[in-house]
């Protein structure tokens, strides 16, 4: 298994804030690994970093092999590294269907085709149908992306990118906003991914009973660093995630949870 | 095989790229527009109509370019002129200076498209990667710089007089094709570049139509919706965009090729000014941004409503003067037909926010969901 | 680590100084390459009291177009009406212009003064409420509505004034220079360099001792958010427009006394210049403005003097020298 | 007990689309009544036609027995309702400082009430200074729940306060609604986090296809996992 | 059948001032010399106008539609230098007269010239040769300050050479830009070329357009160094801003004071009665070209293009300014240019202009430049 992703002592600075701080860590295929911390604890600028976003202030980051520290996020994303975003981030005045079709056109390549008509690719159209139906969002395929509510347009921004058939997964909080009854059509589509042994998949996510179920491996950051890496179980339980996480022992005004 | 055969039966929809005008009026229109312009020098006899036939096929082509960049990559460009200044400069730079023979006119080509090209693409690299508002800026900035340029070579470029140049024989007014005895009609030089400036201008808006229209054509939509995001997708919108300025800048210098073989003649005034500028951002909008054909409809309306309006507003104010009536005559004398245009300005914006072209294929107009963001 | 305790005072911003010792580094730096002091001095000067004049009319628009994201090209249309409207006071009282008494003079120029402010202010009214409210956001076609606009404006005045060049003769007391030794500094500069400090000194109260500049760059960015808050928007963005059209009312009316003459399309040659200025500056950005408005003014007389060849493209240079120091511009208020 | 705010038969279009189908509810003094139901239902579309940022085609809107329905966003805030919308719309422009100056419209902020926010979101004190756009998803989340409660509000309308707070966050939160609540406030909560809304829910309303479905006290819901499964789709206990 | 004369101007855009100058003085000079009958060789004069907005392409087009469509006879304009360049082919390839009016740039009758070309109006030179003459003489040194585009160039360069024949030295050529504002740098370089230089010194001024650089430089005080500012004449409300230079001289075209002459006599009352104001710079011109046509065909006795150019090549006809002559070789009609200072009278609007003396055909040596 020669597919891995690594971070070596990753560090971002934002004028004096170090958001992420010397983070190594190397995540397999096969693997779920859930990241874990506190609000602002630097986990999507750690996506940030390792799709392209944003340049590493500081260490280096392999994928497959290469170093792709200064590789711009377009050329990462062909290279496999694919990225759902915690805040939604679409094409506000394209269709649902014209979202999709565009991560599936990149996911084939097709970049700089100018002779041809888009409607000869059928192939094209088909495979976005399809994904739209896997994420339950095939009714609302006419529908301009800035009138679906906000839960349908976190199914989109998931819909964007199993289009792309990316090698790395990364999940941004796939579920925030999303209704109770559709949730598990997500947490199955992950489950689903799962089952192919070859992808990474890393999710951020705060609800706790979605990492228990899916996560074979929890990393926590805090405050820009890693503090803790390992099974969910022992994770979980270590005094780190649950006083300043869960805040059972809270240190503010908060009471104590159920 | 299976796949394509649908699509052969399908040719005319291929010319159009599989984008047709998708409203039963606004396809009359167009053929109407189309038929009109193919048939001018029957039809209307007369320099003038010749004219305005001839400036309305090349700024179809130009603002059609300019539409790929506005409607399609929504950028804002205040450059355009620029590049199709370069187009008419290089003609007539070549032909003024190698005289009146087909070597000069390749010349010019081989030597002005390059050089639009080269220039959107350098432009393109250094100020796509700031934001919107300073792009326009920054073409604004290059554009005036461009015209202090040529008017300051004035040994190369004529300076603020502008070249004018002699057509080869062939495309003379001079030289008779076929004569009058034959068919009623003289074919002459200047007829034959009549129809070699329509020709040419409906090749590059069916080029531009498949552009728009094709894979890269979605990217573009996609970088104006959300440049961020298509990044993100892995598409390197740098490339993108440039490609699209390029593209354009290749089509706006053909077009000013065409227009200074029409006019024989080119000058800051005719193809560099700011003013022109704002004409081909007004056709846009008239015609509906994003439409390509709007292109067409936009050019139409403008220029005709620049060569006629005032003649018509002569008509206008007597008769209302004769009619008695106060005021109006003053309104509607011909030295006021500026006002009107600027009207215009306002009244497209008011009436037409999705251009002719919008309305028509969505009559009804949907306006509060335009507000929803 | 940098984690506050919850007694620490709370942080406070600090000042970005660097643009404002631009135009004093470049004023020390053209001292030994200019070499004699008193054309150095008269060089310096007159830049000053330039970069104020065009101060005050690009303040109008930084308000308009850097505050409130309005893409104005109808700006110059403001600066002609107020031009215009002072040639109405001015004309009946020539005599009292031509006294050579200070007082006498800005008896009559203050009130003309005012007048146009109020009537540029009351145009932006209309202007706002027809032209621009439909538009808000929406850059392209704020162009095409202000564009729109000022060729009726000019069409307007040239159909009640004429097309031809209207004469505005310079007050007699403001006439000539104030000669100290080899130094030159012209008197109605100096007058300009009051009323610019003046105008910037008013803004750069209102918009720090108040919210609204931060109310304005909050709607432009998120209007219905601003309205749910409790801020009657609108109004607050018709009252800026308004005062962006009245100071460059203002500013119409000390340019065409500087040109001494008026003429629909004057303010052809600025639009450029003062876009310029607020791009420089920064958008939204009040002191970047000034700055910015002096630089351009120093670069010019600066550079006019020792390559006149440059004076062609100094502005641009200067714009490209500052964006690629700053690409937000001296001052980066806004994300934009 | 009387109502605060009262809808009957509010009718909202959105372009071509009929998104509110006859809305009628009623929002007690005093309480914190929960708005539920699945995506798409007009959760959001109910608070912003409340807020007349979208407007109602047809039904009455009253506040504290005002009718509200006609009157313009800002009139409507000034009579004392606080929104914290569905996508924060923080001004990234401006700080956070900023943020919350301008949310606190009739004065310069209060140092107290400010002390008593940091209390709950430590996070806004530390990046006081720090424009809002480069806050984290739950900062920004933190900063658009401060403003709506910088100052005294009458009524809060909360679009999903809890997505994207990490658990220690949601529980500071909902300490804080809590006290909101007995100050006096009344708060209509559209939530997904069901822990969340039987915590701080006094009465619930369900919607579905843009029409109330169920109204009932919160207990009773939490109770009645049948009740949920038809509801809801879901039973809430297997969810945290 | 009717004398059609077309008159293609910039009626609209910038230059809308100075076309309409043209057009009334083309109408009141066919008045003039019809004696009110407006016909002329038994036919009746229809003057026909077209707006070329001052664009090159535009007045092109209009010079076209008025030979081809409207089957003129003769065409008068055009207002913008650059346009009426272009429309120069036009004329050629139509073979119809164009008489060139009021543009001045010397390429007219310089090597853009065609032999259906004739120019009523002053050319650059002239006006340069004219001011040189004005103001030259030995001990005398001269600066000059000028657009940095070809017109002033030009002019700079006829003025130079004019210059240097009268005996007076050229200290320094300062060009500013044409969008120049503030003049303190070039004026401080113009102040230290000439400062410390012996006799009369000059500063001379060739600046078109809304732009005013005298006053500027005059606000800079050039006395204190005894230097003195020079310039050509203008308009009537740009002479306004001459009030504030009393005394200063140089050499103009026209001035409604200065001719003294039937025609003039004539103008200057008719068209105060008529507008209640004198006539300017481009009526006197427009009357001019109207006077010439009259000339040339009642001199050919036909509008046939090869028996008017015959008939105008040497022609002499009077005008407003006295007697003109179209030079067989160019074209150009040479014209008396009138040197003058500047006097205010507070009752009048504009500075006036007074005679010093008239600048005669003879005193003035004006190159041919055109390929024949
Ligand atoms: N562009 C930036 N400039 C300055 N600070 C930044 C920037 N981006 C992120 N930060 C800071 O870095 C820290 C980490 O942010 P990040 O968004 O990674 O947090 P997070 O772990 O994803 O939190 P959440 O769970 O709330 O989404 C935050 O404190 C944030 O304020
Ligand atoms: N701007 C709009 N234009 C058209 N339709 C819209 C618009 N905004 C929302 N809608 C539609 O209105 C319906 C209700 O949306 P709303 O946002 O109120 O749902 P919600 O209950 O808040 O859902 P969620 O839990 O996902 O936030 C949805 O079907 C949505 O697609
Ligand atoms: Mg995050
Ligand atoms: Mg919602």
């Amino acid at each position: 298994m020669s597919l891995t992703l690594e971070t070596r002592d990753l560090t971002i600075r934002f004028g004096g804030h170090v958001a992420v701080n010397n983070v190594s860590c190397t995540f397999r295929p096969g693997e779920l690994t859930a990241i874990v911390g506190p609000n602002g604890a630097g986990k999507t600028t750690y996506f940030n970093l390792i799709s392209g976003q944003l340049r590493a202030s500081n260490g280096s980051i392999l994928f497959d092999g290469t170093d792709i520290t200064q590789h711009s996020a377009p050329l990462r994303t062909r290279a496999g590294l694919g990225r759902a975003f915690q805040l939604t981030n679409l094409f506000p005045n394209l269709t649902v269907e014209e979202n999709v079709r565009l991560a599936v056109q990149a996911a084939n390549g097709t970049h700089y085709d100018m002779l041809r008509p888009w409607m000869v690719r059928r192939d094209l159209i088909a495979r976005a149908d399809a994904i739209l139906d896997q994420v339950a969002l095939g009714s609302r395929r006419g529908v301009a992306a800035t009138a679906l509510s906000h839960g349908d347009q976190r199914k989109l921004e998931v819909a964007l990118m199993i289009a792309l058939e990316p090698k790395v997964f990364m999940f941004d909080e796939p579920t925030a906003g999303m209704s109770i009854d559709e949730v598990p059509v997500v947490l199955n589509l992950i489950a689903q991914l799962k089952q192919d042994r070859s992808k990474i998949i890393l999710l951020v996510e705060h609800k706790m009973d979605v990492v228990r179920s899916l996560a074979d491996r929890i990393i926590v950051l805090h405050n820009g660093q890693l503090v803790a890496d390992g099974p969910p179980a022992e994770v979980i339980a270590s005094p780190i995630v649950q006083e300043a996480y869960l805040g059972v022992a809270p240190k503010t005004a908060g009471g104590s949870a159920a | 095989m299976a796949a394509a055969r649908p699509l052969c039966g399908d040719q005319p929809m291929m010319i159009l790229s599989g984008d047709p005008p998708r409203s039963r009026i606004l396809t009359l229109v167009l053929v109407v527009i189309i038929l009109a312009l193919a048939a001018t020098p029957f039809l209307f006899p007369g320099a003038k109509a010749l004219n305005v036939a001839a400036k309305i096929c090349v700024f179809a082509a130009l603002v059609a370019s300019y539409d790929l960049l506005l409607g399609y990559t929504g950028s804002v460009s205040f450059a355009h002129t620029m590049f199709y200044g370069i187009g008419s400069y290089a003609i007539a730079i070549s032909l003024y200076g190698m005289g009146p023979n087909w070597a000069a006119v390749a010349t010019g080509i081989v030597i002005g498209l390059p050089l639009a090209a080269l220039l959107a693409l350098a432009i393109g690299l250094f100020s796509l990667r700031v934001a919107a508002i300073f792009f326009a800026m920054i073409t604004l900035a290059v554009a005036s710089a461009f015209q202090v340029l040529a008017s300051q070579l004035s040994w190369l470029t004529g300076g603020e007089d502008g070249r004018s140049f002699q057509l080869p024989e062939l495309l003379r007014p001079g030289t008779v094709l076929i004569s009058k005895s034959l068919f009623g009609f003289e074919i002459n030089g200047r007829i034959l570049t009549f129809y070699l400036v329509f020709a040419v201008s409906a090749l590059m808006i069916l080029a531009l139509l498949r552009v728009v229209n094709s894979p890269f054509g979605r990217v573009l939509q996609a970088i104006r919706e959300n440049r961020f995001r298509a990044e993100a997708l892995g598409f390197r919108t740098v490339f993108h965009l440039t490609y699209a300025n390029c593209i354009a800048a290749l089509v706006a210098a053909s077009a000013g090729i065409l227009n200074a073989l029409w006019l024989r003649y080119a000058g800051p005034d005719t193809s560099l000014s700011f003013s022109i500028m704002l004409d081909i951002l007004l056709m846009v909008v008239i015609g509906g941004m994003g439409t390509i054909y709007g292109a067409i409809i936009g050019a139409t309306i403008f220029i005709l409503a620049q060569n006629y309006l005032q003649s018509l507003m002569g008509l206008a104010s007597t008769a209302a003067s004769e009619a008695g009536l106060p005021l109006l005559p003053g309104l509607l004398h011909p030295d006021r037909w500026l006002l009107w245009l600027g009207l215009l300005f306002i009244a497209s914006v008011y009436f037409f926010p999705t251009g002719v072209v919008g309305r028509l294929r969505n009559p009804a107009g949907d306006k509060s969901a335009g507000n929803s963001h | 680590m940098t984690d506050l305790a919850a007694t620490d005072p709370l942080p406070k911003p600090k000042r970005d100084i660097a643009p404002i010792l631009l135009p004093v580094a470049l004023a020390l730096v053209t001292i030994p390459l200019i070499g004699s002091p008193s054309t150095w001095l008269t060089l310096t000067a007159a830049s000053l009291a330039m970069g104020m004049m065009i101060f005050i009319m690009a303040s109008g628009l930084t308000l308009v177009f850097g505050l409130m994201d309005v893409l104005n090209f109808g700006h110059g249309a403001f600066i002609a009406v107020g031009a215009y409207v002072a040639t109405l006071v001015l004309a009946p009282f020539a005599a009292s212009i031509q006294a050579d008494s200070l007082w006498m003079n800005l008896a009559v120029l203050a009130p003309a003064a005012l007048l146009s402010m109020a009537v540029s202010g009351a145009l932006g009214l209309v202007v706002e409420r027809v032209l621009i409210l439909p538009v808000y956001g929406q850059h392209l076609k704020q162009i095409l509505m202000t564009t729109g606009g000022l060729i009726v404006a000019e069409q307007t005045l040239y159909a009640l004034w004429g097309p031809q060049i209207i004469p505005m003769p310079l007050p007699a007391s403001l006439r000539g220079s104030f000669i100290l030794g080899d130094v030159a500094i012209a008197k109605y500069r100096v007058l300009a360099m009051l009323i610019g400090l003046a105008v910037f000194v008013a803004i750069q109260l209102v918009l720090n001792r108040t919210k609204l500049g931060l109310l304005i760059r909050a709607g432009v960015e998120n209007r219905e958010m601003v309205e749910a808050l409790g801020y009657r928007i609108r109004r607050l963005f018709l009252g800026v427009f308004m005062t962006g059209s009245a100071l460059a009312g203002l500013g119409g009316v000390m340019w065409a006394l500087y040109r001494e003459q008026v003429h629909a399309s004057m303010s052809d040659e600025l639009t450029v210049l003062i876009f310029v200025v607020v791009i420089i500056g920064g958008l939204g950005s009040i002191g970047g403005c000034f700055i910015g408005a002096i630089l351009v003014a120093m670069v010019a007389n600066y550079g006019g003097f020792l390559v006149p060849k440059l004076a062609l493209v100094s502005n641009i240079l200067l714009m490209v020298a500052i964006l690629m120091w700053r690409p937000r511009g001296l001052y980066a208020v806004t994300s934009r | 007990m009387t109502d605060l705010l009262k809808l009957s038969g509010v009718h909202t279009h959105i372009g071509r689309y009929h998104i509110l189908q006859g809305i009628d509810l009623a929002v007690p003094q005093g309480q914190t009544t929960m708005l539920l139901g699945r995506n798409g239902a007009g959760k959001t579309t109910t608070l912003r036609t409340i807020m007349g940022l979208w407007q109602a085609s047809s039904g009455e809107i009253s506040l504290s027995g005002d009718r509200i329905e006609s009157r313009a966003t800002p009139d409507i805030a000034r009579l004392g309702v606080g929104y914290v919308p569905e996508s924060m719309a923080v001004f990234s422009d401006l700080t956070v400082k900023e943020n919350l100056v301008l949310a606190a419209r009739d004065g310069p902020l209060d140092d107290k009430q400010l002390e008593w926010i940091f209390g709950f979101f430590p996070a806004l004190r530390r990046f006081w200074l720090s424009r809002a756009g480069s806050l984290s998803g739950g900062q920004k989340q933190m900063l658009s729940i401060a403003r709506a409660i910088i100052e005294p509000r009458k009524l809060l309308l909360i679009d999903e306060p809890t997505k994207g707070l990490a658990p220690a966050i949601v529980m500071a939160l909902i300490e804080c609604l809590k006290e909101i609540k007995r100050k006096g406030a009344t708060i209509l909560l559209v939530e997904q986090n069901f822990f969340a809304a039987r915590e701080l829910g006094d009465n619930v309303l369900v919607m579905d296809n843009g029409t109330i479905v169920h109204r009932g006290e919160m207990a009773a819901l939490a109770a009645d996992v049948p009740l949920q499964e038809r509801l809801l789709g879901l039973s809430l206990e297997a969810h945290q | 059948d009717d004398l059609k004369i077309a008159l293609i101007y910039g009626k609209t855009g910038p230059l809308e001032a100075y076309a309409k100058q043209t057009e009334t003085g083309l109408k009141m000079g066919f008045e003039y010399a019809t004696k009110g009958t407006m016909t002329l060789d038994g036919r009746k004069i229809v003057i026909i106008t077209k707006d070329d907005q001052g664009k090159p392409d535009l007045a092109k087009a209009a010079l076209a539609e008025a030979y081809q469509d409207d089957k003129a006879d003769i065409a008068i304009g055009t207002t913008s230098s650059a346009a009426a360049l272009a429309i120069l082919p036009v004329a050629e390839e139509n073979k119809k007269i164009l008489i060139v009016e009021p543009a001045v740039a010397d390429q007219i009758t310089g090597e853009k010239w065609n032999r259906y070309i004739f120019r009523t109006g002053r050319n650059s030179s002239q006006d340069a040769i004219s001011n040189a003459v004005a103001i030259g003489k030995q001990g005398v040194t001269v600066a000059t300050l000028a657009q940095d585009y070809a017109f002033g160039r030009d002019g700079v360069a006829a003025f130079k050479e004019a210059l240097a024949k009268t005996g007076a030295t050229l200290a320094a050529e300062e060009y500013a830009p044409t969008s120049t504002t503030d003049f303190t740098a070039v004026g401080q370089r113009l102040f230290d070329a000439l400062k410390d230089k012996p006799g009369r010194k000059v500063i001379w001024v060739i600046w078109a357009g809304a732009g005013n650089p005298l006053a500027k430089l005059q606000d800079m005080d050039p006395k204190r160094y005894g230097i003195e500012l020079s310039t050509g004449g203008n308009i009537l409300p740009a002479l306004a801003a001459y009030k504030g230079l009393p005394g200063m001289e140089g050499a103009t075209y026209y001035f409604y004071e200065i001719p003294k002459n039937p025609v003039n006599d004539w103008l200057v009352a008719e068209h105060q009665k008529r507008f209640n104001a004198p006539p300017d710079f481009f009526t006197a011109g427009g009357f001019a070209a109207a006077m010439s046509v009259v000339a040339a065909v009642t001199k050919a006795k036909s509008t046939d293009s090869e028996k008017l150019i015959t008939a105008m090549e040497g022609l002499e006809f009077d005008t407003p300014k006295g007697k003109m002559v179209f030079r067989k070789e160019d074209h150009q009609a040479l014209q008396s240019m009138y040197h003058f200072k500047v006097k205010v009278d507070p009752n009048v609007a504009w500075a006036v202009l007074e005679p010093v003396r008239e600048l005669k055909i003879e005193d003035m040596d004006v190159p041919i430049k055109n390929k024949r």
